[in-house]
């Protein structure tokens, strides 16, 4: 081991091409191999759990969306669930419908994301315009139906703020029959490809042991092996009723988080299609009865868990009776995936950097909260 | 070209210039011509490579300087020559201002040796592939003069690395040459060219033969221009952004447009060493059909050669854009291996198999 | 050795895959949209800028109640000054939306009981000064006035 | 092997440890601050109880003490169980359990960076998101919000 004078110092970051976001890695370069790193995050920290004790219910409604602001539909969902607990207000079966509905397409709007800038990252370009001429459709669909297209605040306590759209489930169904080809386009150009197989294959293990220690959930662990899906272990909404699998692989490198990621974008296909016959087959009343702004909740504390796109979300919501919570607490998945980087760059080459980090799906609005 | 000449005489005397000024002017025609044609086709040749990368992805290109953007180019031209030449403090000031030039003449000399048509061959010389070879390489030189004189330590370690794949492409590269030079047994690229004449359409042309030593050639073509699958040195923006770091301005156009001229020529290249040079597919010449064997067909038929060839090098441009468009990078341990283990041995292969194929086919 | 060469002759049969895949989208048409030219069509509850309704009269439908106010998620962003008209009925002298602050989330126009405040489907807000980005009363009235042009052009 | 069984041997193995369940929220295992890493050394190590994650890592402000929460999940039994401990304000002391779970270092940093409690054992212990020379820690109650830099303070409307 050189003694550390030889080392160059170099920092990636906080404003760089491919760190998703504002991470700043502090890497110890010795020639071509990676002898530490060490991430420095707090540049994209905007407090939202400190914002949450000074804002009714309501208000910090819409804040909870940028917490990941790829998967805005988790978080308000994750924190609708822990509010509608502790005041017992009741859900009906369509709102239920509806919430996994823009769930799913939300993650695979999320995965084809990662697609694209994980391959960016590799190096290959196409791939980044096809995965966002996909996730185009999907943001139309979310803007005509919620009003935006990334920050919905279309959840509220009880229901969501207005009903479908006549024509919206066609056009769902519609854009869910076009996808599988395109996925398929997407594995014809890259999984069989022999340099993206070379740079990914065997690099960034994460063992089995080492991901619970660092407490890696969502696809990353599925990658490594381990069956953890919140979504099958503890079904929350209506996902006891769904019929899907949950995807793993063995040897958790860079490749098998790819494998697990694309293969689940076709499970948010067949959910997506079976929440839209749902859907469409019966109606519900969707729209939420509540609509004095200042919400009581009654004392309690209560985890809700959701499975996000990059992980378990959780969130803890302490009340107190008043209109404002007393204590929230976000745990998101990227936190701890950058807390693993520093242990699987170790002794990589620097080329592998982009591999792992891209592998990893690390977006740094959920790091930082 | 005396038909030629004897119209530029003609040309001349109209305006009632002595002959002797025309006998004199003649031969520098073709080297204007080269150099028009070179900046027009490079302009062109970087608005093409936006336009074709966007067809693949649907969309669609730049359109907004001039009718289809065909201006985007001359505009990106005017605002590199704007912008400010920076020199480096502690840099080598003659070397940091000769390592641009030094990438883009050598293209301008290596134009002229391609035969464009049977009379437009400008430089002839008996050696004209080993010339070729020779002075493609001058570059590479450039690039580690650039790196070293921007004293800058980032652009230095990716200059060595830039040198040092280019250098190891470089072999199978001149392997496979030596292949072609055995099928055609002779150096002049208007005899290797010739050679692949025949009566029926294509099959004369050398990349049957030696089919692996074409894909060997686009492999190391792509490695020398540090085009996709290959282009570690600028993709090194994570650590090095490789040896132009610190040009700026015209300068860093200089080395841009050596980039894709470099580009044009390694195809047009490629396609008189595989494609059969300004050899028509069909076997024969269209014009000599249309208009006769008289005098016009016979310069039409040198027309047509140019169109002919042109259009084989811009078929491997596209193709070239096709492999950015798909591949992504390789990493710089396999960069190399893949050039030792993989490539030398297959460029010997072809070589063994080439000689064979030469002496059983023409022993008789 | 011959795992080597099916291996390696996998690899070119999916290299060959790949780049045929990418060819087959030149045959479509490019999905972009040109953006000054050609606009985007919009769903009619699409979060724009804020219009203050009036009814056919033209007076305005808000009380100024202040239920925006407390809805929203930043502070301060709406300013409002009660005042009451002859009939004894309250009405907002001077309404002001801050653009700056507002992070058009639509909780004052889904919370107002009276249906007062309304987005309209304008998103080109950009402007040189800051103090412009502030909406006054008139400018909310107007937008609603241009909205419902807009509507009848339809 | 029911719960109740289960709890009673934990019984034994540690003094003051009690099971609660208030109304509205979920049951607790509150044990003192100074036997939390044999707790978790147990809970995680021991094939009977076999919790090897600890999910998330909270920590609330309750006005006169601090009360951590872990949130420990077993993957194999798919239970998760949550230990609180109540912590004294002003000598906010408690010991680190990275040694059990290397998860916990970034969560003891931002609770650190943001409530004050120091963790003792933990190697590099630093501010996680606030910068290095920030006074005060944000989220605790009594933390008052004057600091003029931010926004909605400023009273100046450009």
């Amino acid at each position: 081991m050189p003694n550390s004078n030889q080392l160059m110092k170099i920092n990636i970051g906080p404003q760089h091409p491919s760190t998703h976001g504002v991470l700043r890695l502090v890497l110890e370069l010795d020639g071509e191999f990676i002898r530490s790193c060490e991430p420095i995050i707090g540049y994209l920290h905007r407090g939202m759990e400190k914002m949450a004790e000074n804002r009714t219910y309501l208000q910090y409604l819409p804040t909870v969306d940028r917490v990941d602001y790829l998967s805005g539909f988790f978080y308000a969902s994750a924190f609708c669930d822990a509010v509608e607990y502790l005041a017992q207000i009741e859900v009906n079966k369509s709102v239920k419908y509806i919430r996994v509905l823009t769930m799913e397409m939300n993650r695979l709007a999320s995965h084809l994301l990662w697609l694209g800038t994980f391959m960016l990252d590799l190096g290959a370009t196409t791939p980044l315009f096809y995965c966002f001429r996909d996730r185009e459709v999907i943001l139309s669909l979310f803007e005509s139906l919620t009003g935006q297209r990334l920050m919905y605040n279309y959840y509220t306590f009880g229901g969501v703020k207005h009903a479908i759209p006549s024509d919206w489930l066609d056009k769902t169904a519609e854009f869910v029959n076009s996808m599988p080809s395109k996925i398929q386009d997407y594995e014809n150009i890259i999984t069989k490809n022999p340099i993206f197989v070379s740079r990914t294959k065997g690099i960034g293990v994460i063992t089995k042991k080492s991901a619970l220690q660092y407490s890696i959930t969502g696809p990353n662990l599925r990658a490594s092996g381990v069956n953890l899906d919140y979504r099958k272990q503890k079904p929350y909404l209506i996902y006891n009723e769904l019929e899907f699998d949950s995807i793993t692989a063995e040897n958790g490198d860079s490749f098998d988080r790819y494998k697990v990621r694309v293969e689940e974008m076709r499970v948010c296909l067949k959910i997506i299609s079976q929440c839209v016959d749902w859907l469409k087959s019966n109606q519900g009343e969707v729209v939420s009865a509540i609509k004095q702004p200042l919400l009581k909740v009654p004392a309690g504390e209560y985890i809700s868990n959701v499975e996000a796109p990059r992980g378990l979300c959780s969130c803890y919501l302490k009340s107190d009776g008043t209109n404002m919570p007393y204590r929230v607490k976000w745990r998101t998945g990227s936190y701890y995936a950058v807390q693993i980087l520093p242990k699987l760059l170790e002794d990589n080459l620097y080329p592998d950097l982009m591999a792992i980090f891209g592998s990893l799906d690390v977006i740094l609005p959920e790091v930082d909260r | 070209m005396n038909y030629l000449y004897y119209l530029y005489i003609q040309f001349l005397a109209k305006y009632h210039l002595p002959e002797a000024i025309g006998m004199i002017t003649f031969p520098l025609l073709p080297f204007i011509i080269v150099a028009v044609v070179l900046i027009v086709m490079v302009i062109f040749l970087v608005l093409l490579e936006r336009k074709v990368l966007a067809i693949f992805t649907q969309r669609k290109g730049p359109n907004r300087v001039g009718p289809w953007g065909l201006f985007q180019t001359i505009a990106d031209a005017i605002k590199l020559l704007i912008k400010e030449n920076i020199t480096p403090v502690g840099a080598e000031k003659f070397m940091f201002t000769l390592a641009p030039l030094l990438a883009f003449i050598p293209v301008m000399a290596i134009w002229g040796l391609i035969p464009f048509s049977a009379e437009f061959d400008f430089i002839s010389y008996s050696v004209g592939a080993l010339l070729f070879m020779t002075i493609a390489s001058i570059p590479i030189l450039a690039i580690l003069l650039a790196g070293y004189a921007s004293n800058n330590k980032y652009s230095l370690l990716g200059s060595m690395r830039s040198v040092a794949q280019a250098i190891s492409y470089e072999l199978p590269f001149v392997f496979v040459l030596v292949a072609v030079v055995v099928l055609a047994s002779s150096m002049n690229l208007g005899q290797i060219v010739l050679a692949q004449t025949s009566v029926y359409p294509f099959c004369g042309w050398f990349i049957f033969p030696s089919f692996l030593g074409f894909l060997i050639v686009f492999i190391c073509a792509l490695a020398e221009l540090n085009r996709c699958p290959f282009d570690l040195p600028e993709a090194e923006s994570e650590l090095v952004s490789g040896y132009n770091t610190e040009y700026s301005g015209m300068r860093f156009a200089f080395f841009f447009l050596a980039e894709y001229a470099m580009m044009f020529i390694m195809c047009a290249f490629i396609a008189t060493l595989f494609l059969g040079g300004y050899l028509s597919p069909f076997g024969f010449y269209l014009s000599t059909k249309i208009f006769g064997n008289g005098h016009l067909g016979q310069i039409l038929v040198y027309f047509e050669q140019v169109f002919w060839i042109f259009l084989k090098t811009f078929f491997l441009i596209f193709c070239m854009m096709w492999v950015r468009a798909t591949l992504p990078r390789l990493k710089s341990n396999q960069l190399m291996g893949f050039a030792w283990k993989v490539l030398l041995p297959a460029s010997l292969l072809n070589l063994l198999f080439v000689c064979l194929y030469k002496y059983f086919l023409f022993a008789k | 050795m011959i795992k080597k060469i099916t291996k390696s002759f996998e690899y070119i049969v999916a290299l060959v895959l790949g780049h045929l895949t990418v060819l087959k989208h030149i045959f479509k048409k490019p999905v972009t949209l040109e953006y000054p030219e050609k606009k985007a069509v919009l769903n009619e509850n699409f979060r724009g800028e804020h219009a203050l309704v009036t009814d056919s009269g033209g007076n305005l439908l808000c009380t100024a109640c202040g239920t925006c106010q407390r809805v929203c998620p930043s502070f301060g962003t709406i300013e409002i000054e009660k005042d009451k008209n002859e009939s004894g009925k309250f009405y907002p002298k001077n309404y002001s939306i801050d653009l700056n602050k507002c992070i058009f989330c639509g909780n004052c126009v889904n919370y107002c009981p009276f249906g007062a405040i309304v987005m309209t489907k304008e998103y080109e807000l950009s402007n040189q000064k800051k103090s412009s980005l502030i909406l006054d009363i008139n400018t909310l009235k107007s937008n609603y006035s241009d909205s419902i042009i807009e509507k009848k052009e339809k | 092997m029911s719960f109740d069984a289960k709890f009673d041997i934990l019984k034994e193995q540690f003094l003051n440890i009690e099971f609660i369940s208030e109304e509205n929220s979920f049951e607790k295992i509150r044990i003192d601050s100074n036997s939390i890493v044999g707790l978790l050394n147990v809970l995680k190590y021991d094939a009977l109880f076999d919790f090897d994650m600890l999910s998330s890592f909270i920590a609330v402000d309750l006005k006169d003490n601090f009360e951590l929460i872990y949130d420990l999940y077993s993957t194999n039994s798919n239970k998760s169980l949550q230990i609180s401990t109540l912590i004294d304000r002003n000598s906010a002391k408690v010991s680190s359990i990275t040694e059990i779970f290397k998860s916990a270092h970034f969560d003891e940093c931002e609770i650190f960076d943001m409530f004050g409690i120091e963790f003792l054992g933990n190697k590099n212990l630093k501010r996680l998101f606030m910068p290095k020379e920030w006074v005060g820690y944000p989220l605790r109650k009594d933390y008052v919000l004057d600091d003029s830099r931010l926004a909605w303070n400023s009273e100046v409307k450009s």
